[in-house]
């Protein structure tokens, strides 16, 4: 019991203690150290990769109830209890679906788009601490590489909307690229200024941070709004939904793309949803910080309050239209940003 | 105004063929040429603004096809037809969507349901049917295709 | 359907086409749209229509005059009982058909209650045009209900078939005027509510506001009828202008825009709906008893002539133009369908905006396909 | 300035607004009907397929081949074979009633047509059938079974509706 409230509220001992004690009987039977080590991060990456998915069916048929109780339904409700396995049944049934290939596709950018798309997504979350010491790789540029890795989902969109030899898709990758470019700077801004204020780039530091004082929410109000557009941007959702713009550009980048693919797609989007809040959540909300509860219940909690609130927006709020995006992002996010970065440091410093 | 006065009007400036009294509405018969003038006419002059519709009716008995034009004046509420008769074999008429554009798609869509040339007119494609039918609302229209509903 | 003229034109390496339609989600039914796009600005446009062409004007020379109405209720399955009506009034007029008072208000209650049925879908429709995925479900409740009540009056849900030559077939029914006082009660807030959530967004109000200009006279020339002339600021109404049936007596506002922009157009039927509910209210309590359908003869057989009978729908002013041989059939019929002239200064208006404004404008054109292609 | 200032604040105030809108009726009660299980509550004049309902008073149909509703329908949905009795003579009775949903379009003229009421649009909404063939059914030998709020209306041959 008390190993399990150890584990629960204090990750990081039992499991380097694990760690040991594991690499010395390994020692004992005379095998390399570094194997061992490999299959630990084996592990750890299968494990995340695994919450993961299930995280993301699990938001997918979130995201549903809470459009039906905004739209007055009832929302997915036939299978399972309450629905509940709604979404798995939607992904068996698209997995299970004929693999269509369009004609005169680019065969390759078809095909490595998804993988481009879900493999990164899924990387990041190496860094994110999900509780205290429960970080599966706790880099000291942490947040540098989240940045880093969400760069590169641009590339899969592209190759997306290039392959599918579809203007509707081309236009929504170039859309895409665009939008996912310009709002990762004010995105970036406004985390160098939580760096300026905690002082390290490593995640679980940043959380730390935290802890003694207020969350960075207080003194980054205008900074965690930055980040919330910016990320609902850069997570493709409405109203800044253009590359997908159903009624402009009929599905955008995945208008071509059917069965396990889009599945791919699907997933990745949503993780990534999952993704952006839970970093708002590290960055400003203090991480896996609470009372009373274990630290990766707060740390969910946390980051599905700002799922709800990125719901509640895309419900509500009708499609901005392209040169708007860029305007708002080039005009209003960016000034803001640095202006936010700039009174961050002069008040750290003096 | 009443169609007596109208019609007067009209025959200051333009010659009026025929004239009749239908429903109070004033149908005016006007030569083929004269269209696109008349049409000027009752727009600037009489304000006519709005054309209506712009629509032919087959009358294979006196071989002719009547061209209808519909005027409607948002002022004094007056509707006033000018019509125009063809010849059913040779049915050419000028065009006046230079006046009112809104006789454009109308007359698109007269020339193929009729096989009405609009002589002038910019972009006289086909609008609503596919290639190969030709003039169906002619009452001899006969298509290979158009069988009798089967009897239940 | 033919090929658009400038695809056969040269384009410049910088310009594209792209083929809106026929099926495409907010093409709104069979339409397509051929774009030359350079990058997103639209640099050229051609409306191609008549995909659903059913030659119904052909059909009608050889249906009895009573066999008709039910076809005009499928030309605009939104405001069937506005066609209906232009339908059966040229047919009254011809035949000299008094209808009684109590049938002439049964009319305006159909026609304004159906008003608001279209509105509503093109509203919930908009949104989901400019992305907004939620006002369908808001607006399709209250439609839900106006829809109940016109089916328990006439039958049919969509194509409702409520008029009759002469009037109707059926009196109200029972429970009629309380169910509209019921609905008319609570219709205000919620047209507050839909311009809440989506007309005065400043999102929405970004998007459309100053986009798809249409100047006055362009509208006129172009013979655009119904709320999108009223958005240019035009103040004309065919139940204002050219009363029929017993407008003249009820007191409401013909609704019009400034700038003849998209939003005017999105605000206009907003308003419209607020008018339709105040003449509701008024023809509820002015409602006469009596007899509800005229004296028709059992064989409808019109006098030879001509008539040309328009209402205002809502999408602006449907009409009918009849010839009668004196036979048993029409001669000669002609839809004048609203639509037909809205779809025709699309490429007016489009030019040199975007692609998302192409869909925006579209949707406040509020397009109903069969009635283009009749 | 002020002016942009004022339109900035406004147009941060209709986004609350708007998302006030989507709150409130997080807090309102579904109007989702669940179909299969629960049924709308349909009025009294729906127009779904036409029957010919057996007349529970003589067991048989009321329809008497008079033709008037072949020739109401305007577009030929209907067909009527007399019953030819065994003198050889056509009989006011009707053998063969033959009705095509495929092309019905529920206008009710064919009812209103009928002199007898001997037919009437039911409530049956639901007519989706797996072929063309199927669509063509012949009504007189269906015997159709009239029940539910529709059946007092259609036996007292249109004249008085019930309450609602």
């Amino acid at each position: 019991m008390a190993l399990l409230k150890e584990l629960l509220y204090n990750s990081g001992k039992p499991l380097s203690e694990f760690s040991s004690w594991m690499h010395a009987i390994w020692a004992g039977w005379g095998m390399p150290g570094f194997l061992l080590d490999f299959i630990f991060q084996l592990v750890i990456v299968l494990a995340v990769t695994a919450v993961l998915v299930l995280n993301a069916l699990w938001i997918i048929y979130y995201d549903r109830k809470i459009s039906a109780l905004m739209q007055i339904r009832k929302g997915p409700n036939r299978v399972g209890p309450f629905g509940l396995l709604q979404t798995l049944a939607d992904t068996v049934k698209l997995l299970i679906k004929e693999d269509v290939n369009p004609k005169k596709i680019d065969i390759l950018s078809f095909w490595i788009a998804p993988l481009i798309i879900f493999i990164p997504t899924f990387a990041v979350f190496l860094v994110l601490p999900f509780g205290n010491g429960l970080v599966p790789a706790d880099l000291n540029i942490g947040i540098l590489y989240i940045i880093a890795i969400t760069g590169l989902s641009v590339i899969g969109i592209l190759a997306a909307g290039w392959g599918s030899n579809n203007k509707y898709s081309l236009i929504g990758g170039m859309r895409s690229a665009a939008q996912i470019v310009s709002y990762e700077i004010p995105m970036v801004l406004v985390i160098l200024a939580v760096v300026l204020m905690s002082g390290t780039m490593k995640m679980s530091g940043i959380v730390a941070a935290q802890s003694n004082r207020v969350w960075f929410v207080v003194p980054q109000f205008l900074g965690f709004i930055i980040f919330l557009i910016a990320g609902n941007a850069e997570v493709n959702r409405a109203p800044f939904d253009l590359p997908e713009a159903e009624s402009e550009l009929v599905a955008g980048f995945n208008t071509e793309y059917s069965a396990m693919k889009f599945a791919f797609f699907y997933l990745a989007e949503y993780t990534n949803l999952f993704l952006t809040s839970a970093v708002a959540a590290t960055l400003f909300l203090g991480g896996w910080q609470g009372p009373f509860l274990p630290p990766i219940v707060w740390f969910f909690i946390k980051t599905y309050f700002v799922i709800t609130i990125l719901c509640w927006i895309r419900w509500t709020f009708p499609r901005i239209r392209v040169d708007q995006l860029m305007e708002f992002s080039w005009k209003y996010l960016l000034p803001l940003a640095l202006l936010n970065l700039v009174v961050t440091a002069v008040i750290l410093k003096f | 105004m009443n169609f007596q006065e109208i019609l007067e009007k009209i025959k200051t400036k333009h010659e009026v063929l025929e004239s009749k009294e239908d429903l109070g509405v004033l149908n005016a018969y006007i030569a083929t040429a004269k269209i696109a003038a008349v049409a000027a006419f009752m727009k600037d002059e009489l304000k006519f603004e709005q054309l209506n519709f712009i629509t032919a009716v087959d009358f294979p008995a006196n071989n002719a096809i009547e061209v209808v034009y519909h005027f409607f004046s948002y002022e004094t509420a007056d509707s006033v037809v000018l019509r125009i008769k063809l010849d059913r074999a040779k049915a050419e008429v000028p065009t006046i969507s230079g006046v009112f554009k809104t006789a454009d798609w109308h007359e698109r869509e007269a020339s193929e349901m009729f096989g009405i040339k609009f002589s002038g007119h910019p972009d006289l494609n086909r609008l609503l049917l596919p290639d190969g039918i030709e003039s169906p609302l002619r009452k001899d229209y006969k298509n290979p295709d158009m069988t009798p509903l089967p009897k239940a | 359907m033919i090929k658009a003229p400038f695809e056969m034109e040269k384009i410049s390496d910088e310009e594209y086409i792209l083929n809106m339609g026929p099926q495409h989600p907010s093409t709104h039914g069979v339409l397509r749209i051929v774009l030359k796009l350079d990058g997103e600005v639209v640099t050229g446009l051609y409306p191609d229509v008549g995909y659903i062409h059913s030659s119904v004007e052909k059909m009608c020379e050889n249906k009895k005059f009573e066999m008709i109405t039910p076809y005009t209720d499928r030309l605009d399955y939104l405001s069937a009982v506005n066609y209906n009506w232009a339908y059966v009034a040229a047919v009254e007029k011809l035949m000299g058909i008094q209808l009684p008072e109590r049938a002439e208000y049964m009319r305006v209650m159909l026609a304004e209650l159906n008003r608001i049925m279209s509105h509503l879908l093109w509203y919930s429709a908009f949104g989901m045009d400019v992305g907004a995925l939620t006002p369908i479900f808001y607006a399709f409740r209250e439609r839900e209900e106006v829809i109940d009540m016109v089916e328990g009056m006439t039958g049919g849900r969509l194509t409702h078939h409520a008029f009759r030559i002469g009037g109707f077939k059926n009196d109200l029914q029972k429970d009629f005027l309380s169910r509209l006082e019921k609905f008319l009660a609570k219709f205000e807030d919620r047209i507050c509510e839909y311009e809440a959530l989506l007309i005065n967004n400043v999102i929405l109000t970004a998007r459309t506001k100053g986009v798809g200009i249409l100047d006055k006279d362009t509208a006129i020339n172009y013979g655009v009828t119904g709320p999108v002339l009223r958005g240019s600021g035009c103040a004309i109404d065919l139940r204002k202008n050219a009363p029929y049936s017993v407008y003249s007596k009820f007191d409401f506002r013909v609704c019009t825009g400034k700038n003849g922009d998209t939003w005017d157009r999105l605000k206009v039927r907003m308003d419209e709906m607020r008018e339709s509910a105040k003449i509701l209210k008024q023809a509820a309590a002015m409602l006469p008893a009596g007899e509800f359908c005229a004296k028709v003869p059992r064989v409808i057989k019109p006098a030879p002539g001509e008539v040309y009978t328009k209402v205002e729908s809502a999408r602006g002013e449907f009409g009918v133009y009849m010839v009668s041989d004196g036979t048993e059939k029409p001669y000669r019929i002609k839809f004048r369908s609203p639509s037909f002239s809205n779809l025709s200064v699309l490429k007016e208006i489009t030019i040199g905006s975007k692609i998302a404004d192409v869909v925006a404008i579209m949707g406040s054109l509020d397009l109903v396909i069969p009635e283009i292609d009749r | 300035m002020i002016k942009y200032l004022f339109d900035l604040v406004k147009g941060i105030v209709s986004l609350f607004e708007g998302l006030g809108v989507t709150l409130k009726h997080c807090f309102r009660r579904p109007i989702t009907l669940q179909y299969p299980e629960k049924r709308p509550d349909i009025s009294l004049r729906f127009r779904g397929r036409l029957v010919m309902p057996v007349d529970p008073a003589t067991g048989d149909n009321r329809c008497t081949a008079c033709m008037l509703c072949v020739r109401a329908c305007p577009n030929h949905s209907i067909d009527v074979e007399k019953l030819i009795g065994e003198d050889g003579k056509p009989k006011p009775k009707v053998s063969k009633y033959i009705y095509n949903l495929g092309s019905c379009m529920f206008c009710n003229l064919c009812v209103e047509s009928c002199a007898f009421a001997a037919i009437i649009m039911s409530d049956e909404y639901e007519t989706a059938v797996q072929n063309k063939a199927s669509l063509i059914m012949d009504l007189a030998a269906e015997k159709y079974k009239l029940s539910g709020k529709k059946a007092p209306w259609w036996q007292s041959k249109f004249k008085q509706e019930e309450g609602a």
